[in-house]
């Protein structure tokens, strides 16, 4: 599309500026566009992103040696629960749904915002209140938490510290991610543009289309856990004490029923960029289109009944230990499929190695690590050994990390030019790129090896024979914050000073390169007509 | 013997190396792939992309091939968590409790301890619960992992076949010592075992501070663990904080350590989180003595030593066991003679026996000795016990001086 | 594409059909106790269960204008219910098979 | 500003997403209730029993009638009879607060007799019992909490039918509102047999 598709009379700046009676900071927070509520989203999530990664390398510090005594236990204990709280709930299962899905998503259709624009302001807001009140629970009252982001029962009944203000803090988000799905399900299914069939749809809507359903439906039994927490605990309610006739191990279903969804909350939608990035880059139509949409519902679906396999070692019924081992594995073929069709993508394509693709081919590497470390665990009698040790610490941080965390990043550079219309510099992105893949690797690839040794997770200090291991991660984590600054430095020096980066950089086909960059308040001046998928791309295709 | 005798350790590595191998080798494809694809087909070695977007035949294989895999890891798995929880018939138990933040395990005499002690080549099952918050029974290496569960009991099983000692960790977060949460398992020889057992449990005040999982919060030496350290209690006070923030001095006698066991002492000690579980119709009393006794460092069975109270509350400073005189009266052939006193400002004379001691202890300021500055300080945090002991000891000064 | 989006105009429900609804559902409540009175063993929650489902599919069907509604949304809603019933059944594969429940 | 979109269909079916959830949050209590009557159902018939079965039938017959006259309120809207949806909104209202004040006696008299969270009477009870109550508790307040929300919604609802913000062709808040209220009852359909019925 050619610059003469922009609006007569828009500003070059699009969305990104007010109009003239309605500037600064109350044309953001009060605003219903869904291009700037994600933007709002985004800039919430990465700064709680580096208050969670410098947590992270506080407690790398403290374990660097044995015996070493930088935080109390109290604190270490606190710490990594903050850690926890905050990644999960205030980074991770946001992140790309929030931010890119409320960007992306009405343009992607063809649609002028989401089916309820107040509705997702409000959703912010909601989001906001959490963040302030799970940060009211680490500095007010008895202490932050110590519970780990689990809540486990009995232990958060008993701790002294600050749990019952931490779980409304989580029902809160909770709230916050219920009401984006339910946008994004009713988005989807009534404002999609003329000719937009849902074979049309390109794979990151597909994506957030089976990650908004998780949303909805597991997201209440999250809500309904931390609400009976609270009620243990303030109104003195029995359900889970076992001195009481609870069963301890039933608040860990209720948990997991949420919170193993909630794992592919958020890697679905990091797979829904992946395929979104690699055919541009490849200049090939995605392969398989069919399996990847429908292999992200199964995802979404299967994956929703695997949660008791968190509880092979719980004391729970050796059956069921049967049953949910089997339907782990079960889940693992269709993220194979997507791995496979990415691999077809690339294949006999015409590849522009470009910082996007970078980060993509870093999410396959890293993803693919931790999804066959989850083959481990998956197996009832090698997940025994490795249950609750740092096997599973490195496991989940290469998926959720590695995984989402690169997905995010990947999806940061490659809508970058998009949402701001600039570009940052490439080679920078590219070098940062390395060093966090790199220390990604030393900080958590001696995790596995630690675990396999017997080292428990959750330990503030450890005996010597974990030293060597400890002491590499650490210096990992120093290698990773290092990435991620060049990284996070780059693109904000793109914002301010980066050359103009034109309508369609990539050569992507998706709908929103036909609008300027950034795109105009409205979207598209009139709703536009489609005609073609989202990877059909020009004959022509390359762009310089 | 029942068919159990497979090698659990063995099962579970096995099944452990064949999804690692599996793995290995599909993550170097997929690795290699995408590095090959990347230069093979950069735009300028292959400038127009091949089209095509699907091939039935390559998806139906790659969705077979990987579903046998996940099958055949499923098998295994199960088959080697079988292994794990099949518990020989003939297996001997050992019932493991854990509470914040230390383990206990008791056979079927009785004995109880902190450590898990068992016989090479048999085979031992775990009856496992707990007593506060769900904890984790780890022993990596027999690959044996289960929570401790309250409310429930839980079972595992080991077999040692090489003697020695085995780390047992807990893994589920249980609290502030969690990571200090250790214990292990001493495999000896069965003829070790046998005359181990046989010892039987010490009856000892320490042995029972052990048996009760005390010494895993409260040190003996001083040091401060989670808890206050149990060293020198005679004579100590102990700041309480009360629920409502008010700090508050108690002695720290029989009654205050009988209440703070089972958790009735009416605040936290300042400085520690109120962490300490109650014990309350958990600890026989006779036991419950005997480790009072131990901590307020009596002999069980004697009499408080009255020379080393005096010594170490400080009486001998002022008053002297050899006649001369220091601050107050010498203590030698004080007692059972008259003294005169002073009484509401008058001289009176009163004969030294148990009662006047006793009632010194209490009020020194309300008879003062003539002749001397009422500036004895009170004692009021003294047991019944040690004021009779300390009474004792000056008896047996005094007697000194008649005997003569 | 807005698929709901059939515009047949929003069905008006007549007052005697909510009548009508209204008065059998106020039968099932009785009916519903009065069988709770005799005891039936395990069938009691069984009868109850299913007499309260008939009473939900009344209240969803017509108060709800369920029945009038686009075949999606029925569908959704099987979804739903379906979704709920899973979380309870596997759970039960623990519950009803633990090997014991009290120490 | 993008005007208000008028999807008439989008917004209904979002307000049943938004029921799905409500029917999961309250899915999780069912879970655990099923859990423990599989446990202690010798308990749980014992405790049922101290339960006032003719308040809490009372209490079906109100809530049925009251969404009776929601399903009217709405009826008569479409048909342009905006004081007879006004009139029986009231009456909504009016049932929905009755509710809420037997509701009220019940715990009432529950707390007399010391039955309430954590209660000394409850913890010398069989476990199985004192777990009933606690789920009994949580759902019937949990339930509770949605009618007051009920009510309030339906107020505010008359106020905007009153104003005609909401009126004969553009009725989808009156008719969402209305779905939330008849999910309120929909949920008392279950827990009524759950607690009352199960002796």
């Amino acid at each position: 599309m050619s610059l003469t598709g922009i609006k007569a009379g828009a500003s070059p700046r699009g969305f990104l500026s007010s109009p003239q009676d309605a500037g600064g900071l109350r044309s953001w927070i009060f605003s219903t566009d869904h291009k700037r509520i994600g933007l709002l989203y985004l800039a919430c999530i990465l700064t709680l992103f580096a208050a969670g990664v410098a947590l992270g390398l506080i407690m790398r510090l403290k374990l660097i040696t044995p015996g070493n005594d930088l935080l109390a236990p109290q604190t270490y204990n606190a710490v990594f629960t903050v850690h926890g709280v905050i990644m999960i709930f205030l980074v991770v299962i946001p992140s790309i749904p929030a931010s890119f899905g409320n960007i992306l998503l009405p343009l992607h259709i063809g649609a002028e915002d989401v089916s309820f624009p107040r509705l997702n302001l409000f959703s912010w807001w909601l989001y906001l209140t959490g963040a302030v009140v799970a940060l009211v629970s680490i500095f007010t009252g008895s202490g932050a938490p110590d519970t780990g982001w689990t809540f486990y029962v009995p232990f958060s009944e008993r701790t002294t510290t600050n749990v019952s203000v931490a779980v409304m803090a989580v029902f809160i988000l909770g709230f916050s991610s219920i009401l984006t799905g339910l946008n994004f399900i009713t988005t989807i299914h009534q404002l999609r543009a003329p000719g937009m069939t849902w074979r049309r749809l390109s794979l990151f809507v597909w994506s957030l289309y089976a990650t908004a359903w998780v949303q909805v439906l597991a997201t209440p039994i999250l809500g309904i856990t931390v609400l009976l927490v609270f009620a243990e605990r303030v109104l003195n309610l029995g359900l889970f004490d076992p001195g009481r006739g609870g069963d301890p191990l039933l608040y860990q279903h209720l948990f997991w029923i949420y919170s193993h969804p909630a794992v592919y909350i958020m890697i679905l939608p990091a797979m829904g960029v992946i395929s979104d990035i690699i055919p541009v880059f490849a200049r090939k139509r995605i392969f398989g289109y069919n399996m990847i949409a429908f292999s992200s519902l199964t995802i979404a679906s299967v994956g929703s009944l695997v949660w008791a396999h968190h509880m092979f070692t719980s004391g729970m019924s050796d059956l069921a230990v049967l049953v949910f081992s089997f339907l782990t594995f079960i889940v693992a073929v269709p993220s194979a499929i997507k791995i496979f069709n990415w691999l077809s993508t690339l294949y006999k394509g015409s590849i522009i190695v470009e910082p996007p693709l970078l980060f993509t081919l870093g999410f396959i590497w890293m993803f693919s690590v931790g999804g066959l470390t989850g083959l481990i665990q998956g197996a009832a009698g090698a997940d025994i050994h490795v249950h609750d040790t740092y096997f599973i610490v490195a496991h989940f941080h290469y998926v959720i990390f590695g995984g989402t965390g690169l997905g995010m990043f990947a999806a940061m550079h490659f809508w970058f030019p998009k949402i701001f219309g600039r570009m940052y510099n490439r080679r920078t992105a590219a070098a940062a790129f390395w060093i966090i893949l790199l220390g990604m690797n030393v900080l958590y690839f001696p995790m596995f090896i630690l675990g396999l040794m017997g080292m428990p997770r959750r330990y503030y200090d450890y005996p010597a024979q974990f030293a060597q291991g400890q002491l590499i991660s650490t210096v990992g984590s120093w290698i990773l914050a290092m990435g991620l600054a060049l990284m996070f430095y780059n693109l904000y020096a793109g914002v301010r000073r980066g050359a103009a980066a034109g309508p369609n950089p990539w050569g992507a086909a998706t709908l929103e390169w036909t609008l300027p960059s950034p795109p105009p308040s409205g979207n598209f001046a009139e709703i536009p007509e489609v005609e073609k998928g989202p990877y059909d791309f020009a004959p022509d295709p390359r762009h310089d | 013997m029942n068919g159990q005798a497979v090698n659990v350790v063995q099962s579970v590595d096995r099944t452990f190396y064949f999804i690692f191998g599996t793995s290995a080798v599909i993550l170097f494809l997929i690795a290699l792939a995408t590095i090959y694809f990347v230069i093979r087909y950069n735009h300028k070695r292959h400038p127009v992309p091949a089209d095509f977007d699907h091939n039935t035949l390559a998806e139906i294989i790659w969705t077979a091939v990987p579903t046998l895999l996940v099958l055949a890891m499923f098998y295994y798995g199960w088959q080697s968590f079988r292994a794990l929880r099949g518990i020989p018939e003939d297996a001997m138990e050992v019932k493991v409790v854990g509470r914040m933040w230390s383990w206990s395990f008791e056979y079927a005499d009785g004995r109880t301890g902190p450590i898990l002690v068992v016989p090479l080549g048999k085979p031992v099952k775990l009856a496992i619960t707990s007593k506060d918050v769900i904890h984790g029974f780890y022993v990596p290496a027999f690959r044996v992992k289960i929570d401790a569960v309250p409310g429930m009991t839980t079972y595992a099983w080991l077999q040692a076949d090489r003697p020695g000692d085995y780390e047992i960790y807990c893994t589920v977060y249980c609290g502030l010592e969690h990571a200090k949460m250790l214990s292990r398992v001493h495999a000896v020889s069965p003829e070790e075992f046998e005359s181990w057992l046989a010892q039987g449990q010490g009856r000892d005040g320490k042995a029972l501070l052990e048996k009760h999982d005390c010494l895993g919060c409260h040190a003996l030496d001083g040091s401060k663990l989670v808890g206050p350290s149990l060293k020198d209690l005679p004579g100590r006070q102990a700041t309480l904080v009360e629920t409502d923030g008010r700090e508050r001095q108690v002695a720290i006698d029989e009654a205050y350590l009988k209440a703070a066991i089972v958790g009735d002492k009416g605040g936290r000690v300042k400085g520690f989180e109120p962490s300490m579980p109650s014990y309350r119709g958990q600890i026989p009393p006779e036991e419950l003595q005997a480790m009072v006794d131990f901590l307020l460092g009596r002999q069980p069975g004697k009499p408080l030593d009255g020379a080393k109270l005096a010594e170490e509350q400080g009486c001998l400073g002022c008053h002297s066991t050899d006649g001369s005189i220091l601050v107050g009266p010498s203590f030698k052939g004080l007692f059972g003679e008259k003294t005169t006193v002073i009484d509401q400002g008058r001289e009176v004379e009163v004969l030294v026996d148990a009662d006047f001691v006793k009632e010194v202890l209490a009020n020194p300021g309300k008879r003062p000795a003539k002749g001397f500055d009422p500036v004895m300080p009170t004692y009021p945090d003294l047991t019944p016990e040690q004021k009779e002991a300390l009474v004792g000891y000056l008896m047996s000064l005094g007697h000194e001086k008649h005997s003569h | 594409m807005a698929e709901l989006d059939k515009r047949h105009a929003p069905h008006i429900l007549s007052d005697r059909l909510l009548a009508t609804v209204w008065a059998t559902l106020v039968c099932l409540t009785a009916i519903t106790i009065a069988v709770a009175r005799i005891d039936l063993g395990f069938y009691n929650i069984l009868a109850a269960l299913s007499i309260a489902t008939t009473k939900a599919l009344l209240v969803i069907f017509f108060f709800m204008h369920m029945k009038y509604e686009h075949a999606l949304l029925k569908w959704l809603l099987f979804l739903a219910c379906v979704v709920l019933a899973i979380f309870i059944g596997l759970t039960f594969f623990d519950v009803a098979f633990r090997l014991q429940v009290r120490s | 500003m993008i005007e208000a979109h008028k999807d008439y269909a989008g917004a209904k079916l979002g307000m049943w997403l938004f029921l799905f959830t409500e029917v999961v949050l309250f899915g999780g209590l069912f879970l655990l209730y099923s859990a423990y009557l599989h446990r202690y159902h010798l308990d749980f018939h014992h405790a049922a029993r101290n339960l006032d079965t003719f308040l809490g039938g009372a209490n079906t017959i109100i809530l049925i009638t009251s969404s009776f006259f929601m399903a009217m309120s709405i009826t008569a809207l479409q048909l342009g009879r905006r004081g007879r949806c006004l009139g029986l909104l009231a009456l909504t209202v009016l049932m929905a607060l009755g509710f809420l004040a037997n509701k009220a006696i019940e715990w009432w008299a529950k707390f007399e007799h010391g039955i309430f969270p954590g209660s000394e009477h409850l913890r010398a009870l069989p476990q199985g019992e004192e777990i009933f109550y606690s789920l009994y508790f949580a759902m019937t307040g949990l339930h509770g909490i949605h009618v007051l929300l009920g009510v309030g919604i339906l107020s505010f609802v008359m106020i905007l039918v009153r104003r005609g913000r909401v009126r004969q062709e553009d009725f989808v808040i009156l008719e969402n509102s209305g779905l939330y209220w008849h999910l309120v009852d929909l949920i008392w359909i279950f827990l009524f047999p759950l607690f009352y019925l199960i002796t």
